[in-house]
């Protein structure tokens, strides 16, 4: 029997963390021997380019399917589709909706890296009254919703539990929310926007790290750089050198190498040995912070950079 | 033919259409009646384009009155003055050039097939409307090969054609023709003046403008002058001479120096 | 006369024609499973729903129009079909008629803002893509919906031809195909479709009431967005608040390949189907190639360049 | 006839100005932090990469061209400056010459394609939007390029006048509409745009080269892209290979608001600049009075078709 | 004015041109001598255009060759027949309707602004120009208020002005005209005459393609009679008759059939 095929179907092809995703992947199979498919929808969300994507890696001959679903919900018929023709299902990074629909899930938890920073900015604050701003992803991303949830929630605010994918905050000491669709430019304008809206902002949540480094600019920009604590999600190399910068004052590390990695082991084995891998591995979250705060357990830039995006 | 006694199909009274500080129409009045064919002639930009698009609803005029039959009118588009059997060739040629030549005859009405296909489904009948093309387009006389030709691949007389022979093929009422000969050939243009006149001998009554004098005094009953937006004359082609005509047309003469038996 | 008539066709449909042939058959030396007939009712049923979105889009470039919105409301009747479903526990038909219901207003409003307030389509479909966005995301609360009644779904299940299994929602894009080539080709309405899109003035001066047969085609277009999210939704199994955000450029897409004028007036709706099926050709046989996907964008983006090139050239060669 | 030439700006440019100026009494009476001129530094700031993007945009959209690939192309300059400048370590000048190098090489593509091989500009720029964006995710491996040299910041630095901090970029932007704006309006090429794009076919009959005019324009919109690419790089500073994905809407939008048809030969580019700040109004304009951003698309989608209703309505009046 | 012992000026032997199943041109003949009035008629799509789009470079010819001053040319494109100093007015009218009267004169040939806006940045000259513009039609006699008007609001002939206005004042070598007096009226037909005269004064000789007899013989030094695509005959219109210059026009008589005198 051939070579094992193993299908990655991301988010999308552009966000550097799925990037590092695919290129964990590369190398474990080939490690192991495997040939890799991969493909991604062509915007986060696309639900239809991801079950695409699926059919046609099983028309390729894949028997093992790794998807970081863009719709934790819309893609659960699909997968049942596909594993009832016999094939493995490994979601990775976030979960679907139920959790039971895949065979597994190798993933880290968006709420709670959110609820790290959340505790993170509290201390950082002290006991000064806080004034949020919010940058987030775009309408009706989950991920997104989970980030900003779990924030508020860290943070001690009223927030939705993790399944909601609508954003809290707004009567909660939140004084602006802008789009930042996780892009730099865009992260910057809805900065920019917020500072006209309320000068005294001095905490800022942003979705990822590039968000982060066009808030800064405009922080920058204002002279208000140095007032202001930012914190972020996703814990990638630019993302951790920026808390050594002192850009960002703390990100919430995730390891998409390694779920990669692990999914494409799992893959071969069950092409190998026919044993599929069952139930939710957690691959880690941990705070990366510049300065420690007492009460929050955080790691140095120096570990960071050494595990960004997974890469031990 | 035209005779006073006549009853006045179409009547426009004081029409005025101004294009921001261009004034096309400057109170232009204008009678047509029963059975007759009527001329308008004019310098270029005397406004006769005009006055037949407001008579036939192409443009809503911004003062003014038009009756039809006598009773007062107001046609707001084509549409309407199409639904009063009043058909019209203008002068920019309105065909639908990647359209074949018997879709643009028919534009509008299209034959329907028999039965349920035509009244429900609104199916047309090709073939028919191919065998009428045919047949419209041989009166004329014009050398086209086929009727399913695109109308942008013909030459500028054979277009005409086709906007000519659509005109006279669905009036009703009244056919207004905006410089019908214009393009054409000595022969093609000897057949259009007599498409006009077998229209007129079926007792409709035909607006023709044209600058081809000897065409105008062969074929008119009488000759509207128009001049600067307005109706300078109506003079009768039998009694007046073509220089006083264009005398009248140029405003070197005005209306009350003529005789008074060249006026109509 | 018959030479001539026979000819028409070829010009309109041959170029994206051979194009797709062409792709398949360098598809088909890449790998030994790209040429089964399963794989072609693979590829049928993932173009399904831009295809039947298509068919509206082509009616209104037809018009000389341009619609950016059909894509989101395809995802707002998706959302509004499945959440009456499950929420009010209507019967599948009756949310079915909501959903294209929604959808048929949307085409509607459309139409009324490019014929009476006489607004460029681009500029009145961007608004509505945003209103039907927003609208989507705030009734739907961003949840994709997943209890969908079963009745809902038979356009996704399949039917068997020998091995292969061709899903019903396919048999329905083909259907609607065939129904609109013969309308746009044999019905006087179909017939003006053309005419405004050649030449708007001539046709209202040949007494066309040109507002209405726009009117009218913004409208069925409302009705195959509709259609689409029907489809949609019986294909993936969920009503997907993000659904429809690429789909008003692949629809696009799928017209212009298939040799569909922009400037309107010219095009044959079949040539859109074909452009459909090139783009999903395109994806599935990389995708078996192995190909990973950043080098698909950069193969795709020359692909659909060296397509219509092939189009452009054999049209020259039939004249 | 004096009369008459003072009429023409008016009927490009007042519907949309009228607009924006609408727009500009609302919000003002919305949030008082809206109307200081500390805000509207802020705004021709936001607005400064995608106008730029809009001169390139306007000028094919005025040949009756439109261009999908600009934003992709932005986004490539941007990392081939960058990543020439932090990889190589060659001076800003010499790396900002690379960058625009590269997207005037791009320009120079789509105007071969468009005018050699005939294609329709959708297509050829749908192509090389796919192909920019591949080439700028390999070549950059997706990550964003921060290492950059001040010499290619200095545009996104701010002087002052009274309190009110000005970005140079905004100034480069201003500069550049006022010249191509003359370039337009008196120059013997500017008018041939405008007779390319009004009739080509009769353009080319009075022995204007229409090719060399439409080659020009789209490798001049190809410079506008790299400009761009360095503003976008000053703004933000940083090289980012996610940037420009909505640009090509967006300026496509700015051009349309403005009041040029997308059927070519009319508009005037002064009114882009004016689209442009309509779009950057309404989304600074929201967020200030604290709407989220579900709700800002939904009134943006409405306001987008509000703006240009009143711009038909105000040519109507200007009759 | 036209004597066999002029030097040909314009030359074409067996041109051949096909659209599909239609032969436009089919094998034709062409000669122009210098300071002569070249009248060439014929049917509706007798291929009289398709011709001058040939000698014009609008079109590429399938066969046949094309003599300029006895040297073989090429045209492949307007551009190289304007270069030759060869000026057409289409029938079609090739304007930019957008654009203003002004500029659509100047069309690729704008005046420059003296010095250095002119010569590096290719500034035009407006002022020159709207003044130049005027002076033109006035020659023409055409009663336009405003040339910075736009060209889709003039009246049907006032458009054909500006284009054959714009053909008189830029031929260095041969001017090419079809149809120019179609659309006009009587007054701005015979100043289109009148110019024609004027430019074969000046020494150039003139192309005229028209469908108004009394016009061509008033004006032509020979005519070229087209048929079917090919040059039925050229024929001397001080010897023959109207009615036989139509008789071979429309095939009812032949060129052998004519009195050698005829010929020319
Ligand atoms: N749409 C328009 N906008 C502005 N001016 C116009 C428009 N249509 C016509 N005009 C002006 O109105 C006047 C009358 O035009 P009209 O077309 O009625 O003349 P006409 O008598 O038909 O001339 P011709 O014999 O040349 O066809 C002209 O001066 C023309 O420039
Ligand atoms: N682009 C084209 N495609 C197909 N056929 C064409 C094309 N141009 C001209 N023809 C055909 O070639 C023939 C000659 O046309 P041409 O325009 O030369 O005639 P013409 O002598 O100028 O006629 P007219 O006096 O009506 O202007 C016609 O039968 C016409 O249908
Ligand atoms: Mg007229
Ligand atoms: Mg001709």
């Amino acid at each position: 029997q051939g070579q094992p095929v193993i299908g990655l179907i991301t988010k999308t092809e552009t966000n550097p963390f799925f990037v590092k995703m695919k290129e964990g992947a590369d190398a474990e199979a080939r490690k192991l021997g495997a040939k890799l498919l991969s493909a991604a929808g062509k915007t986060d969300g696309d639900n239809a380019g991801q079950v695409t994507a699926m059919e046609n890696m099983m028309a390729a001959g894949a028997k093992t399917i790794l998807i970081t679903p863009s719709d934790s919900k819309a893609i659960v018929p699909a997968i049942k589709k596909a594993r009832a023709q016999g094939v493995m299902v490994i979601a990775l990074d976030s979960p679907t909706d139920p959790l039971e629909a895949t065979d597994a899930l190798f993933a880290t938890n968006n709420y709670k890296a959110g609820e790290l920073i959340g505790q993170y900015a509290k201390a950082a604050l002290g006991g000064k009254p806080a004034v949020i701003a919010t940058l987030d992803l775009f309408p009706g991303h989950p991920v997104g919703a989970q980030r900003h949830n779990g924030f508020l929630k860290g943070f001690g605010l009223p927030a939705p539990d993790a399944k909601s994918n609508e954003l809290g905050g707004k009567a909660a000491g939140v004084v602006c929310m802008a789009d930042s669709f996780g892009d730099r430019a865009k992260g910057q304008t809805g900065m920019e926007n917020c500072l006209q809206k309320n000068p005294n902002i001095n905490l800022v949540y942003t979705i990822n790290e590039p968000a982060a480094a066009g808030a800064y600019n405009a922080l920058k920009a204002a002279g208000k750089e140095k007032d202001v604590v930012i914190v972020s999600v996703d814990g990638g190399c630019a993302g951790v050198a920026d808390v050594g910068k002192g850009v960002i004052a703390a990100t919430s590390q995730q390891y998409p190498l390694r779920m990669a990695a692990m999914g494409v082991a799992a893959g071969v084995e069950y092409a190998r040995t026919g044993k599929k891998v069952s139930g939710y591995t957690d691959t880690g979250v941990a705070l990366i912070a510049a300065k420690p705060v007492s009460g929050v357990e955080s790691k140095d830039v120096k570990t960071g950079m050494d595990l960004c995006w997974g890469n031990k | 033919m035209s005779d006073p006694n006549q009853p006045l199909v179409m009547q426009a009274k004081g029409l005025v259409k101004r294009y921001g500080q261009v004034t096309a129409l400057d109170g232009a009045d204008f009678e047509l009646r029963a059975g007759e064919i009527l001329a308008v002639i004019g310098d270029n930009g005397a406004g006769k384009s005009s006055l037949i698009k407001a008579l036939s609803g192409a443009t809503v005029p911004d003062e003014g009155e038009i009756y039809l039959d006598g009773q007062r009118v107001n046609f707001r588009s084509p549409i309407d003055a199409r639904r009063a059997g009043i058909e019209t060739v203008y002068q920019d040629l309105a065909v639908a050039p990647a359209m074949t030549i018997a879709e643009n005859l028919f534009l509008g009405r299209e034959i329907r097939r028999p039965g349920m296909l035509g009244s429900v489904f609104q199916m047309i009948d090709k073939k028919k409307m191919l065998q009428e093309s045919i047949a419209r387009m041989n009166d004329l006389k014009v050398g086209i090969r086929s009727m399913t030709q695109a109308v942008e691949t013909l030459s500028g007389g054979q277009r005409q054609c086709v906007a000519v022979a659509r005109a006279a093929a669905f009036a009703q009422h009244v056919v207004i023709m905006d410089e019908p000969t214009a393009a054409l050939g000595v022969k093609e243009g000897n057949m259009v003046l007599e498409l006009i006149r077998r229209v007129r001998d079926k007792g409709l009554p035909v607006i023709l403008i044209s600058h081809n004098m000897p065409h105008v005094f062969e074929i008119a009953d009488r000759i509207h002058i128009a001049r600067l937006g307005k109706r300078a004359a109506v003079v009768n082609p039998k009694k007046i001479s073509m220089s006083d005509t264009v005398a009248v047309m140029t405003g070197a003469m005005t209306a009350e120096q003529l005789a008074p038996e060249c006026l109509a | 006369m018959n030479s001539l008539t026979s000819k028409l066709p070829p010009i309109g449909t041959l170029g994206p024609f051979v194009a797709l042939l062409l792709a398949c058959v360098f598809f088909a030396t890449q790998s030994e499973r790209f040429l089964t007939s399963q794989n072609f009712a693979l590829i049928l049923q993932q173009v399904m729903v831009v295809g039947v979105i298509a068919i509206g889009q082509t009616l209104i470039i037809l018009t000389a129009g341009i619609d950016l919105s059909c894509g989101m409301i395809m995802a707002l009747g998706g959302i509004v079909m499945t959440k009456v479903a499950a929420d009010y526990g209507l019967s599948a038909p009756v949310a079915i008629a909501c959903g294209i219901g929604v959808t048929t207003l949307f085409g509607l409003i459309n139409g009324l803002l490019v014929t009476k307030v006489k607004l460029p389509p681009f500029i009145v479909t961007l608004g509505t893509l945003n209103i039907a966005f927003a609208i989507t995301q705030l009734y739907s609360n961003s949840q994709t919906i997943t209890d969908i009644p079963d009745g809902m779904l038979w356009l996704g299940n399949t039917f068997r031809i020998g091995d292969t299994a061709i899903v019903w929602g396919a048999i329905l894009m083909l259907f609607l195909y065939l129904v609109v080539w013969i309308a746009l080709r044999e019905t006087a309405p179909g017939r003006h479709v053309y005419a405004v899109g050649n030449s708007p003035e001539a046709t209202r001066l040949t007494g066309i009431a040109t507002d209405k047969v726009l009117l009218g085609v913004y409208v069925m277009a409302g009705v195959f967005y509709g259609i689409a999210s029907l489809l949609s939704v019986a294909r993936t199994g969920a009503g997907d608040p993000n659904a429809g955000q690429t789909e008003n450029l692949d629809a696009i897409t799928a017209v212009v390949l298939g040799g569909t004028s922009l400037f309107g007036g010219r095009g044959i709706i079949l040539g859109t189907l074909v452009g459909a099926l090139i783009v999903g050709v395109f994806r599935n046989g990389l995708t078996l190639m192995g190909v990973s996907s950043v080098y698909q964008i950069l193969v795709t983006g020359i692909l659909v360049i060296l397509a219509v090139a092939t189009d452009q050239l054999s049209r020259k060669g039939a004249r």
